[in-house]
């Protein structure tokens, strides 16, 4: 009964944004909502008896998990974030005229309505519902991605709309795959994942790789594993702040989300064997490609985009490992890798407002001044970068260690290849910051760039989330181990 | 009821009807007839729908022939001619790595390898010996044709011809899964129809000039406070 | 009570991180000195902590705090671990009390706060790195103080050479977590456990690979060549009292890795020891040899540093030789040479740049060459930095001589040696080890020769001034320290606990002083006691001038030339002429170039190569959709065939 | 400490002070017979000496106090070296005296403070010398070291004291090491000493001259206090190389008599060395100052061998 609170939520939500007179009552709506839904789900998770499976009479679309309920939990809080730090940032971009007046209402409602596709993607027990909702949220966020009227924004929302629906194509091409296979072992064919869960090691393997390696292409190019992340960095880069930190912090994990799903249900039967190795190779590969693009990179928006591509691979290759100490970090990295990418592009995007004529779409960026100018947004990208890069304490630092002592018990030629690339990455993030921060005008010159006020606004989600990671990274709260132990265990692991 | 071999024969027939116009889409030049190439793509499987169901009586074939025909034969075809019409594009000459020729010899390469492939993955298994089988390589095939379109084709509108076309391949590989909720391929469907819609707006944008692109998304009153745009 | 201290210690320290944080817009002076006051209290809490452990030789051991069972953040402070926090200890009470003066004269504002929380936060990291009791615990506070030390080299982020030393620092820094984590990692792999203990079951190739991952880490941090590029690049760029907190205890810090794993985790081969030897050597002599070449005295002294761990990693090679060759006496006293000698080191090296800071900050010039004559207007500070030359020359009476005697004495006894092969192999790493020693006392006469005596070239060095009380206390108590360590070090040896066979340096330093006061009473009893302060003979020029004086660099010459094929140069000229047949000559110019041979043929072609690489990865992302579509369609065919043929 | 020890230190300190200046005239007058010359008397260095005592001291006022402390210091440093070698009388080693590194690097400190007072006038000569003397002391050095090394490994100790003694009551090890360490040591002398073919102790003629041109500056008594070091210097060195090849004669006994018959003895053998040493200057010619390397290269050729020569056999 809970999902029709969100879908109420949301569609008040949707009517109010259509009756708002000006930007602020549309932003506040978005505000709520997510904060609403964050609340939801945080009751939820403290009160309610996860899994819940009863909705929708007879059928069981939707139910609950801890898996679930955790990638909600991230969507909200990251949602709520960027909604506050729209605020200013729409505001901005209204004012250069980037955004049309016009578009704005549109904007906002896509917004809301992103929120509430993505909860009910994550809630979705039918594995062809999820597909329809992922789908969807490729739609939306590709509108989002376009609304900002530039020939090059509508470019990179073509490629991000081309490359994820062809993928998806496939995905569901490989879900029938999936519901033959159940059809043959259970009689009666079905896509509900929790089914599908208790009867998995029935099924036979070869049928099972293939509708594994299907739906594999359609969430991979969903979450940006090599070769299907040629989108990602495009579409990361041109899509305004807030909306970057959504794609990133929230879309990515929902192609990831998916194949976690399906590698559960992989994990119980035979083919394994063939299926973590392959994961393993595009989790490198991924890795390998994004950390090379890294390297001489000068435009700041794709840097962090292509760290994103990074992340996704080690994810993959945590989740190829497939022991339940590996699972239990790859989620662990989940988390935390959205919150800082998620800060990352605020911080950027301050910048980009900051620097916005000297910010092209391919050429370097040309930031000078930038601790007198934009000290926060500095340090912002200082502090997450060294987030992103695993230093501790922030907890990516946690999860990547664990996975590599977990990958070391597998593979040594594999680890050695990871280490030395998340190295370059890391070594690309330094020389990015180096390069472009140390750039200050002489000091008898002038300077010619206007300081951006940067709203209270931008600056708070930032702050924020920075924090968190910090807690998160020093603390480790047990309960919210407990909660992931959860996770791992419903996933049969 | 009718005869059930002349029902199979038909079918494979009409399978033949959708190869055909499969390379048809892939080797021509016209935007025009492309359309209505994919029109009759649909349309064909509309038949293929009906065929089955007076083969197996599941009534949601029957739904999704109704369905297939009202958007896939009606609407997105409509929808993309006034397209076209609008950005004045008629022919999409240019190539990319892929010449016609080559695309239809690539394809023809592709059916057998999705053959062999398939065989091997379902030996043994129940699958192998049913209809399922046969639509799934047709399905697969047909979605790597229509992907072919999609990158050998610089115009976007062109592309997502080539996507429908892929489309069609799922739906088709779908038909012989008629256990599969009705609701679900409905709502595929819709999500389809705005993934076209939407992909088709933005193809007009990258298609033409930018002013252009705000005239005319206003004049879909995509826009609503429509602003003069200089 | 042990523990209890040192959490007391922490906490300070953190305060003086958080503090300045807090109040990171206020530019007074007030912030600054409570910050780095807290760094001082820590400093003496942790000293005395140390001390007494040192003393008693207990191990406490303490777990802080464990959120998950694979992950517990314990510590360990046995006599190793106190030992290396005396070190820490005592540099950071100095540095920190000079640093109250010195920043007040440095650039930036209210950022200098964020430089005395980074301070702090960096001695924080250190500390713990040294207490740690397992491996992850250990890696993350080493972690931590990269990325700590990192802030603090930035600091004059505005400067291009502050940029580049970055660059290199942070890529070194990166490169060495890499090779510590994947040694963690192995370590794991073959125990199962992150706990800091012995490897049973032999010495399986994945606990050789650990080991020479780990060797590799460290050798980095410490910067053993040829991965010592970062520092002479860092240590300049940084403030003064960073680069003395890094040289002085951040490499040691490095040195203690390497100790600890061998100590408690490893049972080493011979080769091993062979291995570190090597490097140790090689550092030890390639460091020298280019730290007479530098003309930038924290360049130098950053080479110097290259050179001293040069020495400590020959100790510790030895004692790991003598350790395969069953010698547990020897390899004690090599390892005592070596630990002593990184005591001796962060003492004078931290000596040497506090001096030379004030120097630097009195001259506003890193160029030994513009300097000069600076004995007479800075007494005081020219009088630290003799005693620091003199030790790290390796002079008796004073500390640095006694250590390297130590490592000295052991090369010596490798007499007691099986193999005779492997004594000549000795014999030669102990000629080049006297090589670098005599070479130091040359280079830091060139120093002292140049910075402090004859005529000041340069006018800012003409009217530079003694630097402020504070700036000279702190130097001043490690001074103290030299001459301490050195005179009584026998005694020390004796008092922890250590029979080393030492020459009583008291004894000798007495017998110094009887001799000297003799000599004098002698004199003045029987010599004429006339003096006359006037213009000496200068060989016919009629007054002296500055520019006519012996420079450091002519002073190095002989070395230069003797050295050549070490030093390598790059000689170009341009010359034009007035006439076609090239006979008389119009004009021309001339350049001889130091190459700089690690950096042009190792760095560069790598930085090159993955330049290359990365670029034609880049070229992947060519910007068409097309393209991509092409990828897909070709994995989608590759996974297709995968299917058919793997599954 | 024992009555004994100190008896030694005075005794020695005395012997080698009131001797050493005789030895500089001795080589001084053989090159002169050498040349054909009648040349000074062997007593000149210690009228030089006294001379030198009575004269005023001037300081250049660019010196700091550098050049005030130097004189001392390199007496009383190289005094202290020559309490390692014990001349006449060779007591129980007290406190780690006679170390060899000790006393390596007790001549080294005295080095490092005259180089330092050649750079503190801020003359070019001065530096010159500085500079020179510094690079010929740091290349010599690994030879010093292996032939330390060597003796070291002959004799099974670190300590010269117990060096003599066993040379002393045993005898010497094999011929043929000794040989080679006799010839590594006499070039270690020379070098260290300043002689031809390394330094020209004579001239002060500006391009040939090192250890002349640090001490430039010096004057009066601190000229005095320099010269007599270089001789006490001179003196030791010399008296290792004969106690350890020549022991005969050296006492272990602190009697009066064996004291005396040691002085005369240690008189006879350092002036046949001397001898010989001059004879070797007058028939060599200074080398250039970068053709020193091969030089040296071949003294450590020389006490590599005797390592190899021991560890092999």
């Amino acid at each position: 009964m809970i999902l029709i609170a969100f879908v109420l939520v949301s569609v008040v939500s949707l009517f109010i944004i259509a009756a708002a007179r000006n930007h602020r009552q549309m932003n506040t709506v978005c505000v709520a909502q997510a904060l609403i839904f964050a609340i939801l789900a945080a009751w939820i998770a403290l009160f309610e008896q996860v899994p819940v499976v009863s909705f929708l009479v007879g059928s069981q679309y939707f139910f609950i998990d801890h898996l679930g309920l955790f990638e909600v939990l991230i969507a909200t809080v990251i949602f709520a974030c960027a909604a506050v730090y729209a605020r200013g940032y729409v505001e901005g971009l209204l004012e250069s005229g980037e955004l049309e007046k016009g578009s704005l209402r549109l904007f906002y409602a896509a917004w809301a309505l992103l929120l509430l596709v993505i909860v009910l993607a994550f809630f979705s027990d039918n594995l062809a519902l999820f597909w329809i909702f992922a789908e969807l949220t490729t739609i939306i966020s590709a509108m989002l991605i376009a609304i900002l009227a530039a020939r090059e924004n509508i470019d990179a929302a073509i490629k991000y709309i081309f490359i994820a629906s062809i993928s998806m194509l496939f995905a569901f091409v490989g879900f029938i795959f999936l519901f033959e296979v159940s059809r043959v072992h259970l009689g009666t064919g079905t896509l509900n994942w929790t089914v599908l869960m208790q009867h998995a090691a029935a099924f036979s393997p070869g049928m099972v790789i293939a509708s594994f390696v299907l739906v594999f292409v359609g969430f991979a190019a969903k979450s940006g594993i090599f070769p299907f992340h040629t989108w990602l960095p495009e579409a990361h880069a041109k899509a305004p702040s807030a909306v970057s930190a959504i794609l990133s912090g929230v879309l990515l994990n929902l192609g990831i989300y998916g194949i976690i799903r399906m590698y559960a249900i992989v994990h119980q039967t035979t083919a394994i064997a063939t299926i973590a190795p392959m994961l393993t190779v595009f989790g490198i590969l991924t890795i390998g490609i994004a950390a090379l693009s890294m390297l001489p990179q000068k435009n700041l928006k794709k840097l962090v985009a292509f760290s994103s591509v990074e992340n996704m691979g080690i994810m993959l290759v945590g989740l190829a490992i497939s022991t339940p100490v590996a699972l239990f970090w790859v989620l662990f990295h989940i988390m935390a890798h959205a919150f800082t990418k998620a800060s990352l592009f605020f911080s950027s995007g301050i910048l980009h407002r900051q620097y916005r004529s000297r910010f092209s779409s391919d050429a370097a960026d040309e930031i000078k001044d930038v601790f007198r100018l934009q000290p926060l947004a500095a340090w912002g990208i200082i502090l997450g970068g060294l987030a992103i890069i695993g230093m501790p304490p922030f907890p990516l630092f946690f999860s990547e260690f664990f996975i590599m002592l977990q990958l070391g018990a597998v593979s040594l030629w594999v680890l050695a290849v990871m280490l030395v690339l998340l190295f370059i990455a890391a070594v690309a993030l330094g020389y990015f910051v180096l390069t472009t921060f140390t750039q200050v005008s002489a000091p008898d010159t002038p300077s010619d760039i206007e300081p951006y006020r940067t709203p209270a606004s931008m600056k708070a989600p930032i702050i924020f989330l920075l924090v968190v990671l910090l807690v998160v990274g020093l603390v480790l709260p047990a309960w919210g181990m407990a909660f992931l132990n959860q996770i791992v265990t419903e996933l049969k692991f | 009821m009718i005869d059930t071999a002349i029902v199979v024969g038909i079918v494979r027939i009409l399978f033949v009807c959708i190869i055909i116009t499969a390379a048809y889409i892939i080797s021509t030049r016209n935007l025009l007839s492309v359309v209505s190439v994919y029109a009759l793509q649909s349309l064909t499987l509309v038949c293929i729908a009906l065929a089955l169901w007076s083969l197996e009586g599941s009534i949601v074939l029957l739904e999704i022939a109704v369905v297939t025909f009202i958007s896939k034969v009606l609407i997105i075809p409509y929808f993309i001619a006034t397209i076209q019409e609008k950005i004045r594009i008629k022919r999409d000459i240019e190539f990319h790595y892929l010449n016609p020729t080559t695309s239809l010899l690539i394809s023809m390469a592709l059916m057998l390898l999705i053959y062999m492939a398939l065989a091997r993955i379902m030996e043994g298994t129940p699958a192998r010996e049913s209809l399922f089988f046969f639509g799934a390589v047709l399905g697969i095939s047909l979605m790597l044709m229509g992907m072919m379109v999609t990158f050998s084709r610089k115009r976007a509108i062109t592309k997502v011809l080539g996507f429908l076309s892929m489309e069609n391949g799922v739906l088709l590989f779908g038909m012989f899964v008629t256990e599969l909720p009705f609701i679900i391929e409905f709502l595929i469907i819709i999500d389809l129809i705005i993934l076209v819609i939407l992909t088709a707006i933005l193809s007009v944008g990258i298609d033409s000039t930018l002013e252009d692109y705000h005239k005319r998304l206003h004049r879909f009153h995509l826009l609503e406070e429509s602003e003069e745009v200089p | 009570m042990i523990a209890e201290l040192f959490i007391l210690a922490l906490l300070v320290l953190l305060a003086g991180t958080i503090f300045p944080l807090i109040a990171a817009s206020l530019d007074r002076r007030s912030v600054r000195t409570i910050s780095l006051s807290c760094t001082i209290v820590a400093s003496i809490l942790l000293g005395i902590l140390s001390l007494v452990n040192l003393l008693s030789g207990d191990s406490v051991s303490f777990t802080l705090y464990q959120p998950i069972p694979a992950f517990s953040l314990s510590f360990v402070i046995d006599r190793l671990a106190s030992f290396f926090l005396l070190i820490i200890a005592v540099v950071s009470a100095c540095v920190a009390l000079y640093f109250t003066e010195y920043i007040e004269h440095m650039d930036g504002e209210s950022r200098r706060n964020l430089l005395c929380s980074c301070t702090s936060l960096f001695i924080l990291a250190m500390v713990l790195v040294i207490a740690s009791a397992n491996t992850l615990a250990f890696f993350l506070f080493w972690e931590l103080m990269a990325a700590s030390s990192f802030l603090l080299v930035t600091y004059e982020y505005t400067h291009d050479e502050t940029r580049k030393a970055g660059t290199f620092y942070f890529i070194m820094t990166q490169l060495s977590s890499l090779f510590v984590l994947l040694g963690i990692i192995l370590l794991y792999t073959q125990t199962g456990s992150f706990a800091i203990s012995p490897v049973y079951g032999g010495m399986t190739y994945l606990a050789i690979l650990a080991f020479l991952a780990l060797f590799a880490g460290f050798s980095i941090k410490a910067g053993i060549i040829p991965f010592h590029k970062w520092l002479p690049y860092a240590h300049p760029a940084s403030p003064t009292p960073i680069s003395a907190l890094m040289s002085g205890v951040m490499l040691k810090i490095a040195v203690y890795g390497l100790v600890r794993f061998l100590l408690d985790v490893f049972t080493p081969d011979l080769w091993w020891g062979v291995l570190i030897l090597a490097a140790g050597t090689a550092s030890a002599v390639l460091g020298i040899i280019y730290a007479l070449k530098e003309h930038d005295v924290k360049g130098m002294l950053a080479y110097s540093s290259i050179e001293n761990i040069g020495i400590i990693f020959t100790g510790i090679g030895l004692s790991v030789i003598f350790t395969a060759s069953n010698l547990p006496g020897l390899a004690t006293l090599s390892l005592l040479g070596a630990l002593f000698h990184s005591l001796n080191h962060a003492m004078f090296k931290s000596l040497l740049f506090l001096t030379a800071g004030s120097v630097v900050s009195a001259t506003h010039t890193r160029d030994i060459e513009h300097m000069g004559g600076l004995a007479h207007r800075m007494p005081v500070t020219s009088a630290l930095f003799f005693v620091g030359a003199v030790s790290i020359a390796a002079l008796p009476p004073l500390n640095g001589f006694a250590s390297e005697l130590l490592i000295f004495m052991s090369f010596f006894s490798s007499v007691a040696l099986v193999d005779p092969l492997f004594k000549v192999l000795l014999f030669i790493c102990l000629a080049l080890f006297a090589l670098t020693s005599a070479l130091s006392s040359a280079c830091f006469v060139k120093a002292f020769g140049s910075i402090f005596l004859a005529l000041p070239r340069s006018p800012e060095s003409a009217v530079a001034e003694e630097v402020p009380r504070a700036m000279l206390i702190g130097p001043g108590i490690l001074a103290a320290a030299c001459i301490l360590l050195g005179v009584c070090a026998l005694q020390i040896f004796a008092f922890v606990g250590f029979a080393v066979p030492l020459p009583d340096m008291l004894l000798i330093s007495l017998l110094l002083v009887s001799m000297a006061v003799l000599t004098y009473a002698v004199l003045y009893f029987t010599a004429s006691r006339e003096v006359r302060v006037s213009e000496t003979w200068g060989c016919g020029t009629l007054s002296q001038q500055a520019s006519a004086e012996y420079s450091g660099h002519g002073f190095s010459e002989p070395l230069d030339i003797i050295f050549s094929a070490i030093y390598r140069t790059r000689t170009t000229s341009e010359r034009t002429f007035h006439d076609q047949k090239n006979c008389i000559f119009k004009e021309g110019t001339g350049e001889i170039r130091l190459l700089k041979v690690f950096e042009e043929y190792l760095y560069r072609p790598i930085a090159q190569q993955s330049m290359s690489i990365t670029k034609s990865v880049s070229r992947f992302q060519n910007g068409c959709l097309d393209t991509y579509l092409l990828y897909v369609f070709v994995t989608i065919i590759a996974l297709i065939i995968f299917l058919g043929w793997f599954a | 400490m024992n009555t004994d020890f100190v008896l030694y230190l005075a005794i020695n300190t005395l012997v080698v002070i009131a001797v050493s200046p005789l030895f500089v005239s001795l080589i001084k007058k053989v090159k002169a017979w050498t040349q054909g010359r009648q040349g000074p008397s062997v007593f000149q260095t210690y009228f030089t000496l006294i001379k030198l005592l009575k004269k005023e001291v001037i300081y250049s006022p660019n010196s700091s106090r550098i050049m005030r402390v130097t004189p001392l210091v390199t007496m009383a440093a190289i005094l202290v070296a020559a309490l390692f070698v014990p001349l006449v009388f060779v007591p129980e080693p007290v406190g780690g005296m006679g170390n060899i590194i000790l006393f390596m690097s007790l001549l080294a400190l005295a080095r490092f403070f005259m180089a330092l007072a050649g750079l503190d006038a801020g003359s070019s000569f001065g530096g010159m010398g500085s500079s020179r003397e510094m690079s010929i002391s740091s290349i010599i050095e690994p030879t010093t070291i292996v032939v330390f090394a060597a003796l070291a490994f002959v004799f099974k100790t670190l300590n010269i004291f117990d060096m003599f003694a066993i040379s002393v009551s045993t005898g010497s090890p094999s011929l043929s090491t000794l040989i080679l360490i006799g010839i590594s040591l006499f070039i270690i002398i020379i070098v260290e000493t300043s002689r031809i073919p390394v330094d020209n102790p004579e001239t002060h003629l500006e391009l040939t001259m090192i250890h002349e041109g640090m001490i430039l500056e010096q004057s009066g008594r601190n000229l005095a206090l320099m010269e007599l070091s270089a001789a006490v210097k001179m003196t030791a060195l010399m008296a290792l190389l004969l106690n350890l090849i020549v022991p005969f004669g050296i006492t272990t006994s602190l009697t009066l008599a064996g004291i005396l018959i040691a002085l005369i003895l240690l008189v006879v053998k350092c002036s046949i060395l001397t001898g010989i040493i001059g004879i070797f200057e007058s028939s060599m010619a200074k080398k250039r100052f970068f053709q020193l390397p091969s030089l040296f290269a071949m003294a450590f050729f020389f006490s590599t061998l005797i390592i190899i020569i021991e560890v092999f056999s």
